[in-house]
C-alpha cells in the first residue's frame, strides 16, 4: 500500500504539470516544451523569498505564483506570439529555445547545487491503513485537491473560465462571441506556469530543488497529459495519478534507478497504440 | 412633400446614392466584361483591369461606348444575356447608317416602367389621369416606353399614338386626356391645328403635358402651356439607354432630375474625353447601372447640356440636367467656326417677335460657306412697315454675330411657311458638298 | 474503365456517400459537381485510397481497387491532384516536375545517387522539356513556386501528374483560384489532353469551366447521386437545379 | 538531374587542409574534432528535419548506441573495433527499427516525445546498467583504432583519420542533395498524401531514412568512442539532442551546410569564451529563439541571400 | 440611414482571390441576402466583414465607423455578431453555456432579460438549456448559434449559410425565425447557396459569382432572373442567339 501512497503524491505533481499542458495545448495546439520550467521555477521562487529575502512562507507561496504567471505571460509575449510561420516544428523549437533558456538562467541565478527546502509544516509522519503518510505529502495531496477543485470552480462557473472552454473548442466561434482569444492564448500560458509553479512550490520540501529538474517534470507531465488524453482536464488528473501510482508500483519491483525509464515507457506506448489517451475517443474525421 | 413614385429611392441621400452607384457599377462591369464579347475586348485592349475599378471616380478609366460601336455590333451583339432571356425589342431608325437595336429582359421592362413612372409622377401624372400618348409605337421607344410607365401608375391610357392631328384632337376632347405625351413640335402642331379648326384650350381637358425627345426651349414651352392650358414638362431619354425615363423635369420646371440610381452621369469635353467638373457644359455620357439585357458603360450621348446638383423644392436629390442645348453631332462648322443650331435658337429666344419655326440652310457660295437662317415670324410684324423688319434683322444680325462670332443671312418668312414636324424636328438643311 | 458499384463512405454514423454507382467512360472527360458537402472530395479519396472502409466496390480495368493504398493505387494508372498544390517552394519549378517521375518509376537507388545512370535521367529531363512544352510553362522552369503566377503552378501541377503517364487523371477543382485568363488557358490543356486520348475526371465547381469541357457530369448532392447525363442534361435536370439554387417550397 | 555543387565540399577539404599543415596545438585539433563530430550528428538531424520533415529528439541515443557497443565491445571484450563498428550498425539499425516503426507514424508534438521519451530511456539505460556500462562515472578502457597497422593515437592522427570520414561524408551529403531522393524527401515533407498519391511508399521511405540515418550516426558514436576512450552517459542526454537542434536549426534546415556550420559556430564560441560557460544554455536558446523568430532558414540561407544581394548589386 | 457599408473589398488567400471588388450595403432593419455557389466567395466576405480575415484592400462601414482592421471581438462591441458556416457550436458545453458565452462582452444586467427573449422566441432551447450543445440536432444547433450571437444584443446579425445540411422543413423554421427577430427591429445579412429559401424571405438580394457581384436588386425581382441560375449552373448558351 505505501507506493500507492508516494504514488498519489507524485501523481498529483504531474496531475497539475499535466493540467498546465493540457491548457496550453487546447487553446494553441502547443505543447510546451516549457511546462517542467515553470515547476522548477516555482520551486526556485520560494527558495529564494523563503530563504534570501525571509519572506513569511503566506505571502511568499502567492508571490511566487504571481511571478510564475507573469513569467508565463511574458513567455508567451515573446517566444510564441512572433513566430512567423506557425507550423508545428517552429512552435516546438521554439518552446524548446525558451525551456533551454529559463533553464539556463535559473543556474545562472541559483547555481548547480540542490537546493533544499523546509517543509512548510511541521514534518511527521502519519500511520493510515497499511503504511505511511508524510505531512509533506498531505500538503501536495491536499493542494492538489484544492486546485483541482479551483480550477473547476473556474472552468465551470466563471464568464471568463467559460470562455477559455470555449476558445478550447472553436477559436474562431470564441472570437465572434467577443472574446479576445490572443489574450486567452498568452493567459492560458500564465496559468499554466502558474500550475507549474505550484507544483514546484509544494513539492520543494520533498524532492528539493535543482535547476535541471525541469525536463523530467515536464516529460511526466507531458505523460500523464497523453495517458488522460490530451486536453481534458479530469484526464490529466487521472492520467497523473495512474502514472504516479505505476511508477511507484514499478519503483518497487524492479530498481529504482529504472523508474524514470518506465514513464518514458509508458509515453511510448500510449503513443504507439492509444495516441488519443487511455480515456479519449477517437476524434471524427470531418468531410 | 411631393408626390413621388418611388419616394425612398428618389429621396436618397447622396451617400447612399453613391454607394447604389458604385455596387451598380461593379456589377454591371462584371456582368459585360464576362458576357459581352465588345467589352471583353475592349477592356483587353484598353489593358483596363475592371477589379481595379474602386470608386466612382475611377470611372474615367474607363473606355467610351459611341453609336458607332452599337452599329459595328449590329445586332445582337451588345447584348449581354442570350435571345432567349430578351422580351422586348426596339431599334432605332438607321437613316445614317445600320440602325441600333436595343434588347430588354423582364426585369429591364420592370425597372424601365418604374423610371417612366417616376419621371411622368414628377410631371404631375397620377392614377386619376386619361394620358393621351401621341408617340408614335412600334421600334421607336417613345410610345412603349410611357404607355407602360403610365399604366404602371394606375393611369387610363389612351395609345393614340401619332399623326391625324384632328383626330388626335377629338379624341382629347372626347375622352377628357388629361395628360398629353408627345413631341414639343408635335404639341405645338396640336395647338395650332386647334387654332385652325377653331377649338379653344378650353374646350380640352389637358392638364399636363410630358413633352421629349427632341431639343426645345422656354419659349416654346411657354407658348405650348399657354395655347393648350397645361403645365409642360421636359423629359428626356434616349433608345440606346433604356428609351424614356433617363431624366425627366418636376412641376418646378428648372432641369430634369436624373435618374442616378440607374444611370451614372457624367459630363465629358467631347473633344478631349476628359471628365468636367459638375456645373460645366459638355457631352453627356451616361453608363447604365441596372439593365441586364444591354448594359452600357460610357455611352456617350452626344448631347451637350450641364449637370447641376441643387436642393429642388420637389425633394428629389437625384442631380439634374439642364434642357440638352444641342449635340455634339449637330455642330455646323460655318467657315472653321463651330455653331450649334441650338444657339440660333437661343438668339431667337431673346427676340418676342420671333417664333419657334425656323430653318437653317447652309450652302457654299464659291470658297466661303454661307449660313441662311429663315425664321417666321409674327403675321402682323410680316406685314409691318420694312423699317422696323429692318430694325428687327439688324438687332438680330448682331446678335447673332455675338452668340455664334458669324453673320449668318437672316430672312423673315411668312408665317406657315416652314414645315412642321409631328416626329423629331430636322432643322438643320446642309447642302454642301464635301 | 473506372466503374464505382454501390459505393458508400460512413464517418462515425454520418453518411458521407450512399451507394454511388457510375462509370468513368475511357478518353473522356467526366466532371463531378455537387453543392457543399455533397461528397465529391470524399468520393476522390475512396478511389485514391485515402479513405480504405468504404463499401461497395471501385473497378479501375478489372483490377479491385478496395483496400489498396495510394501509392499501390498510383501505380496501377491513377494519378490524382489535390486542391492544395504541394509543391517544393526551395525548388525550381523544372526540380518540381521531377516528383512526378520518382515515385512512378523507382530509379535505381545505388546508380542514381552516384550518377551512374546518366542516359536514364537524360530521358526523363527530355520528357520534363516535352511536357514543359506542353502545358506552356517552359519559361517559368527556372523560376521557384514563389514567383510565378498561380495559374502557372497549376499548370505544373497538371504536368507533374502527367508525366508519369496515368491512365486516368483525377483532378480536384483545377480551377479554384485562377482568374479568367488562367481558366481559358487551362481549359484550353485539359482539353488538348483529352483529345490526345486522355481519361480525366475531374471535380469542379465552375460551371462555366465544366460545361465548356466535360462529355459527362455526374451529380452528387448529401452524399447521393442525383442525376448524371451531358452537361446539358444535367444542367436542365430539376433535381440539380433544386440542388444548387434551393427549393423554393422550403 | 541537378549539377554537383562541389564548393561546399573543396571549402571544407581546404580548410581541413590547412588545420591539418598549420595548427598543431592539440586542444585546438580536439576542438576541432569535436566540431567534426558535432558537424555529422547535427547534419544527420538535420536530413531527418529539414529534409524528411522527421522531429528526431533522441539522436544522441543513436550516437550513444554507438559508443557504447564499440566501447563495450572493444574494451571489455576486445573485440576488433572495426567489427564493434558494424556490430554497433546492426544493433543501432535495429532499435531504430523498432523504434521508427510506430512513431514515424505519428507527426509533430507526438513524435518529437515519442523520440525524446526513447532518448531518455537509452540515457537511463547507459546510466543504470553499470554491470555492463559502468554507469554514470564511465566506461574506461576503451582502445584506439588503427588504419592499416597505423594505431590512431594521438590528436592529430585521429583529427586526419576523422577528416576523411567527414570528407567521405560530405560528399555522399552533396550527392543525396542533389538525388532524386532527397526530392523524396522534401515531397514527404511537403505533404504526405501527395507524395503517396505520386506512387511514394511514405512510411517505407521516411522509416528507411530514420534507419540509415540512425546507423550513420552510430557510426559516429563508435569513432568517438576510439577518440576519446572514454565514455559517460552525460555525452548522450537529452541536452546533447538539443545542442544537435540548436545547430541544425541555428545553420539551416534543409542545407547540406546547415549542419556544419552550426555545429562550428556552436561548438567554437563556448569553447573559446570559457568566461561564459554558466551561460552556454541561455546563449543556446536563445541563438535558437532569435534563429525561429527572425532567420528563418538559419543563417545558411541569411548568408546566401546577403550574397545574392551583393551578387545581384554588382 | 445606412448600417452596413462595404467598398471594394479585396481577400486574397495567398496568390488566390477569393473576392474581388465587393461593394455592397445592408440599410436599417433590411433583410439582405447574398447568394452563391460554393466557391464563390461567401464565406470569405462574411469573415472579411468581421474580421477573422483580413481583407487586402477596401473598406468596410459601420454605422459611419469605419471598422475595416477591427478583430472580431470588437465587432461584437460594436454591436455585430456572426453566426458562423456549420453553426459551430461549443459542443461539449451545455445549450445555456453556450448562450452565455455569447454573452461575453455584454452587460450582466440586461442577461436575463435578453434570455428571456431568446428563450422566447425558440423554446426548444429553454427545454434543453442544460443539455450538451453537441447532443442537438442540426436544426436546434443553427437555433443555438443565432441565439448565441443574438444575446450580445447586436444591431446587425450576420449569417453563413443558416440552411446548409437542414432538411427543407426545418429550413423553413429557421428563416421564419429570423422573420420573427426581423419584426424586432434587427438588420439582418447571410448568405447562402439556397437561393430559393433566401430570396423568399430576403428584401434585398446580391448574387455572388467567382469572387464578383454580378447581379442585385430586390429579392422578388432575382428569384425570377434566368442570370442567378447562370451564376449558379453556367452559361447555357454558346450564342446570343440561342432560343
Amino acid at each position: 500500500m505505501q507506493f500507492f501512497y508516494s504514488g498519489i503524491t507524485s501523481g498529483s505533481i504531474y496531475a497539475l504539470v499535466a493540467i498546465g499542458f493540457n491548457i496550453i495545448y487546447n487553446t494553441t495546439g502547443i505543447i510546451n516544451f516549457a511546462q517542467g520550467e515553470f515547476v522548477m521555477l516555482g520551486g526556485m521562487f520560494i527558495y529564494s523569498m523563503l530563504y534570501m529575502m525571509n519572506i513569511p512562507f503566506v505571502l511568499a507561496f502567492p508571490v511566487a505564483l504571481f511571478g510564475a504567471f507573469v513569467l508565463g505571460v511574458i513567455f508567451e509575449r515573446v517566444f510564441i506570439r512572433y513566430v512567423k510561420v506557425k507550423s508545428e516544428l517552429n512552435l516546438i523549437t521554439i518552446t524548446i529555445a525558451g525551456s533551454i533558456i529559463l533553464r539556463g538562467l535559473a543556474m545562472v541565478i541559483w547555481g548547480r547545487d540542490t537546493l533544499l527546502v523546509e517543509s512548510f509544516v511541521p514534518s511527521k509522519a502519519i500511520n493510515v491503513y497499511k503504511g505511511t503518510i508524510t505531512t509533506d505529502s498531505l500538503v501536495v495531496i491536499g493542494i492538489s485537491l484544492v486546485i483541482s477543485f479551483l480550477l473547476t470552480f473556474f472552468f465551470k462557473k466563471t464568464k471568463y473560465g467559460k470562455a477559455f472552454r470555449a476558445c478550447y473548442e472553436d477559436k474562431i466561434a470564441a472570437s465572434v462571441c467577443g472574446i479576445n482569444v490572443k489574450a486567452v492564448v498568452m493567459f492560458s500560458f500564465g496559468i499554466a506556469a502558474f500550475l507549474g509553479a505550484i507544483a514546484g512550490v509544494v513539492v520543494s520540501p520533498i524532492t528539493y530543488v535543482t535547476y535541471s529538474d525541469g525536463i523530467m517534470t515536464g516529460l511526466k507531465g507531458f505523460s500523464a497529459a497523453v495517458m488522460g488524453g490530451l486536453g481534458s482536464f479530469w484526464g490529466g488528473i487521472f492520467g497523473g495519478i495512474l502514472l504516479g501510482v505505476s511508477e511507484s508500483f514499478f519503483a518497487s519491483v524492479f530498481p529504482s534507478g529504472y523508474k524514470d525509464a518506465m514513464a518514458f515507457l509508458i509515453i511510448l506506448f500510449i503513443l504507439f497504440f492509444r495516441p488519443q489517451g487511455l480515456f479519449g475517443r477517437k476524434k471524427a474525421t470531418r468531410v | 412633400m411631393e408626390n413621388m413614385w418611388q419616394h425612398e429611392e428618389e429621396t436618397m441621400s447622396l451617400d447612399e446614392l453613391r454607394q447604389f452607384q458604385l455596387e451598380r457599377l461593379q456589377s454591371t462591369l462584371n456582368r459585360v466584361s464576362e458576357n459581352v464579347d465588345f467589352y471583353k475586348n475592349k477592356f483587353k485592349q484598353c489593358n483596363i483591369d475592371i477589379t481595379k475599378i474602386k470608386s466612382l471616380d475611377d470611372i474615367k478609366y474607363l473606355p467610351f461606348t459611341t453609336k458607332q460601336d452599337l452599329r459595328d455590333n449590329y445586332p445582337y451583339g451588345m447584348f449581354a444575356v442570350p435571345l432567349k432571356d430578351i422580351v422586348r425589342i426596339h431599334s432605332s431608325s438607321g437613316t445614317t447608317g445600320k440602325p441600333t437595336v436595343v434588347g430588354y429582359t423582364r426585369r429591364d421592362l420592370e425597372t424601365w416602367k418604374n423610371l417612366v413612372a417616376r419621371i411622368m409622377v414628377a410631371g404631375g401624372v397620377s392614377a386619376n389621369d386619361i394620358v393621351h400618348i401621341a408617340f408614335s409605337y412600334g421600334l421607336f421607344t417613345g410610345g412603349f416606353g410611357l404607355h407602360y410607365g403610365a399604366e404602371h401608375i394606375g393611369a387610363s391610357v389612351i395609345p393614340v399614338s401619332s399623326g391625324n392631328t384632328k383626330r388626335q384632337i377629338m379624341i382629347m376632347q372626347d375622352y377628357r386626356s388629361s395628360v398629353l405625351v408627345c413631341t414639343p413640335s408635335y404639341a405645338l402642331h396640336i395647338a395650332e391645328t386647334m387654332q385652325n379648326e377653331g377649338i379653344s384650350r378650353n374646350d380640352i381637358y389637358l392638364k399636363y403635358a410630358l413633352l421629349g425627345s427632341e431639343p426645345w426651349g422656354e419659349k416654346i414651352r411657354a407658348e405650348i402651356e399657354s395655347r393648350l392650358g397645361v403645365t409642360a414638362t421636359d423629359n428626356y431619354g434616349l433608345s440606346e439607354i433604356i428609351g424614356p425615363g433617363v431624366s425627366g423635369e418636376c412641376l418646378y420646371k428648372n432641369g430634369l432630375h436624373i435618374n442616378e440610381d440607374h444611370f451614372y452621369a457624367e459630363i465629358i469635353n467631347p473633344d478631349t474625353g476628359e471628365v468636367l467638373p459638375e456645373g460645366e457644359k459638355g457631352e453627356l455620357v451616361l453608363t447604365t447601372l441596372t439593365k441586364e439585357a444591354m448594359p452600357l458603360i460610357r455611352y456617350r450621348t452626344r448631347d451637350i447640356t450641364r449637370l447641376f446638383r441643387d436642393k429642388c423644392p420637389c425633394g428629389r436629390t437625384f442631380i439634374k440636367m439642364e434642357k440638352p442645348s444641342g449635340r455634339t453631332d449637330d455642330m455646323l462648322i460655318i467657315n472653321g467656326v463651330n455653331v450649334f443650331p441650338s444657339q440660333v435658337e437661343e438668339v431667337f429666344k431673346e427676340f418676342d417677335q420671333a417664333t419657334p419655326h425656323y430653318m437653317i440652310f447652309i450652302k457654299k457660295k464659291g470658297h466661303l460657306d454661307l449660313m441662311e437662317i429663315q425664321l417666321e415670324i409674327s403675321e402682323n410684324l410680316f406685314f409691318d412697315e420694312m423699317k422696323k423688319q429692318r430694325a428687327l434683322l439688324e438687332k438680330m444680325n448682331e446678335r447673332m454675330f455675338n452668340v455664334l462670332g458669324i453673320k449668318p443671312k437672316i430672312k423673315f418668312v411668312e408665317p406657315k411657311t416652314i414645315e412642321r414636324f409631328e416626329g423629331k424636328a430636322k432643322r438643320v438643311i446642309d447642302e454642301r458638298q464635301f | 474503365m473506372l466503374r464505382l458499384n454501390n459505393v458508400s463512405v460512413n464517418f462515425g454514423g454520418v453518411k458521407a456517400l450512399t451507394d454511388v454507382t457510375f462509370d468513368v467512360p475511357a478518353h473522356k472527360i467526366t466532371a463531378l459537381i455537387g453543392p457543399n458537402g455533397a461528397g465529391k472530395t470524399t468520393l476522390f479519396n475512396s478511389i485514391t485510397g485515402f479513405i480504405p472502409h468504404f463499401t461497395g466496390e471501385i473497378h479501375f480495368h478489372n483490377v479491385k481497387l478496395n483496400g489498396k493504398l495510394p501509392h499501390e493505387i498510383f501505380h496501377i494508372g491513377i494519378s490524382r491532384t489535390f486542391q492544395n498544390l504541394n509543391l517544393i517552394n526551395e525548388l525550381t519549378l523544372r526540380e518540381n516536375m521531377f516528383l512526378g517521375v520518382i515515385g512512378k518509376e523507382k530509379p535505381p537507388i545505388f546508380k542514381s545517387f552516384f550518377r551512374l545512370n546518366k542516359g536514364y535521367w537524360k530521358n526523363v529531363e527530355q520528357r520534363i522539356d516535352d511536357m514543359l512544352y506542353l502545358t506552356g510553362i517552359k519559361k517559368w522552369e527556372n523560376s521557384k513556386p514563389g514567383s510565378v503566377p498561380y495559374g502557372v503552378l497549376k499548370n505544373l501541377e497538371m504536368a507533374r501528374a502527367l508525366i508519369s503517364n496515368p491512365k486516368i487523371l483525377l483532378l480536384d477543382e483545377p480551377a479554384a483560384g485562377l482568374n479568367s485568363k488562367e481558366k481559358e488557358n487551362l481549359a484550353e490543356l485539359i482539353g488538348m489532353l483529352n483529345t490526345k486520348g486522355h481519361t480525366i475526371l475531374m471535380v469542379e465547381h465552375d460551371m462555366s469551366f465544366v460545361s465548356t469541357l466535360s462529355d459527362y457530369v455526374v451529380c452528387l448532392n448529401f452524399g447521393k447521386l442525383i442525376a448524371r447525363g451531358t452537361f446539358d442534361e444535367i444542367r436542365n435536370s430539376p433535381d440539380v437545379i433544386k440542388a444548387y439554387l434551393g427549393d423554393e417550397d422550403a | 538531374m541537378r549539377k554537383l555543387n562541389l564548393s561546399f565540399i573543396i571549402f571544407n577539404l581546404i580548410t581541413l587542409f590547412f588545420i591539418s599543415r598549420y595548427i598543431e596545438n592539440e586542444y585546438y585539433l580536439s576542438l576541432i574534432i569535436y566540431i567534426i563530430f558535432n558537424a555529422i550528428n547535427a547534419s544527420c538531424f538535420n536530413i531527418l528535419l529539414g529534409y524528411a520533415g522527421i522531429i528526431s529528439l533522441g539522436q544522441a541515443a543513436f550516437f550513444g548506441l554507438g559508443a557504447y557497443t564499440s566501447g563495450i565491445l572493444s574494451a571489455t571484450y576486445g573485440i576488433n573495433p572495426y567489427a564493434t563498428i558494424i556490430i554497433g550498425i546492426i544493433i543501432t539499425a535495429i532499435v531504430a527499427f523498432i523504434i521508427g516503426y510506430p512513431s514515424l507514424k505519428l507527426h509533430g508534438h507526438y513524435l518529437a516525445m515519442a523520440t525524446l521519451g526513447f532518448g531518455m530511456i537509452v540515457y537511463i539505460c547507459f546510466n543504470e546498467m553499470d554491470f555492463i556500462t559502468a554507469g554514470p562515472s564511465g566506461l574506461t578502457g576503451i582502445p584506439n583504432i588503427s588504419f592499416f597497422g597505423i594505431e590512431i593515437g594521438s590528436e592529430y592522427k585521429f583529427f586526419i583519420f576523422l577528416s576523411v570520414f567527414y570528407m567521405i561524408f560530405i560528399t555522399l551529403m552533396e550527392f543525396f542533395d542533389k538525388s532524386f531522393i532527397s526530392y523524396k524527401l522534401r515531397f514527404i515533407h511537403e505533404s504526405e498524401n501527395a507524395s503517396s498519391s505520386y506512387g511514394i511508399n511514405v512510411a517505407k521511405v521516411k522509416l528507411t531514412t530514420f534507419v540509415v540515418i540512425a546507423c550513420v550516426t552510430s557510426i559516429n558514436g563508435s569513432l568517438f568512442a576510439f577518440y576519446s576512450n572514454f565514455i559517460s552517459p552525460v555525452s548522450f542526454s537529452f541536452k546533447y539532442s538539443i545542442e544537435l537542434v540548436v545547430m541544425a536549426v541555428f545553420g539551416g534546415l534543409g542545407s547540406i551546410t546547415g549542419g556544419s556550420i552550426g555545429a562550428a559556430i556552436l561548438t567554437f564560441i563556448p569553447e573559446v569564451f570559457a568566461e561564459i560557460e554558466d551561460y552556454e544554455m541561455v546563449i543556446y536558446g536563445g541563438i535558437l529563439a532569435i534563429t525561429i523568430l527572425f532567420f528563418d532558414g538559419g543563417i545558411a540561407k541569411q548568408f546566401k541571400r546577403l550574397v545574392e544581394k551583393y551578387v545581384k548589386i554588382k | 440611414m445606412k448600417m452596413l457599408k462595404v467598398k471594394s473589398l479585396f481577400v486574397n488567400y495567398g496568390a488566390v482571390e477569393a473576392l474581388k471588388n465587393i461593394s455592397l450595403h445592408i440599410k436599417e432593419k433590411e433583410f439582405v441576402a447574398l447568394i452563391g455557389s460554393n466557391g464563390a466567395g461567401k464565406t470569405s466576405l462574411l469573415n472579411a466583414i468581421m474580421g477573422i480575415v483580413k481583407p487586402k484592400d477596401g473598406e468596410v462601414i459601420f454605422n459611419d465607423k469605419n471598422i475595416t482592421g477591427f478583430p472580431p471581438e470588437r465587432k461584437v462591441k460594436e454591436k455585430i455578431a456572426l453566426v458562423l458556416e456549420g453553426r459551430r457550436v461549443f459542443a461539449n458545453m451545455t445549450v445555456l453555456e453556450n448562450i452565455e458565452v455569447g454573452a461575453f462582452t455584454s452587460d450582466n444586467k440586461n442577461f436575463i432579460k435578453r434570455l428571456k427573449f431568446i428563450y422566447d422566441i425558440f423554446p426548444v432551447l429553454k427545454e434543453r438549456s442544460w443539455q450538451p450543445a453537441g447532443m442537438l440536432s442540426g436544426g436546434e444547433q443553427q437555433m443555438l448559434a443565432i441565439a448565441r450571437a443574438l444575446i450580445s444584443e447586436p444591431k446587425l446579425l450576420l449569417m453563413d449559410e443558416p440552411s446548409m445540411g437542414l432538411a427543407p422543413l426545418v429550413i423553413k423554421d429557421v428563416y421564419e425565425k429570423l422573420l420573427i427577430l426581423k419584426e424586432t427591429g434587427l438588420t439582418i445579412f447571410l448568405v447562402e447557396q439556397n437561393a430559393a429559401a433566401a430570396l423568399k424571405y430576403a428584401d434585398r438580394g446580391y448574387v455572388l459569382e467567382n469572387g464578383k457581384i454580378v447581379l442585385q436588386g430586390k429579392s422578388k425581382e432575382l428569384l425570377e432572373d434566368n442570370e442567378i441560375k447562370r451564376a449558379y449552373l453556367g452559361k447555357e448558351y454558346k450564342e446570343k442567339w440561342e432560343r
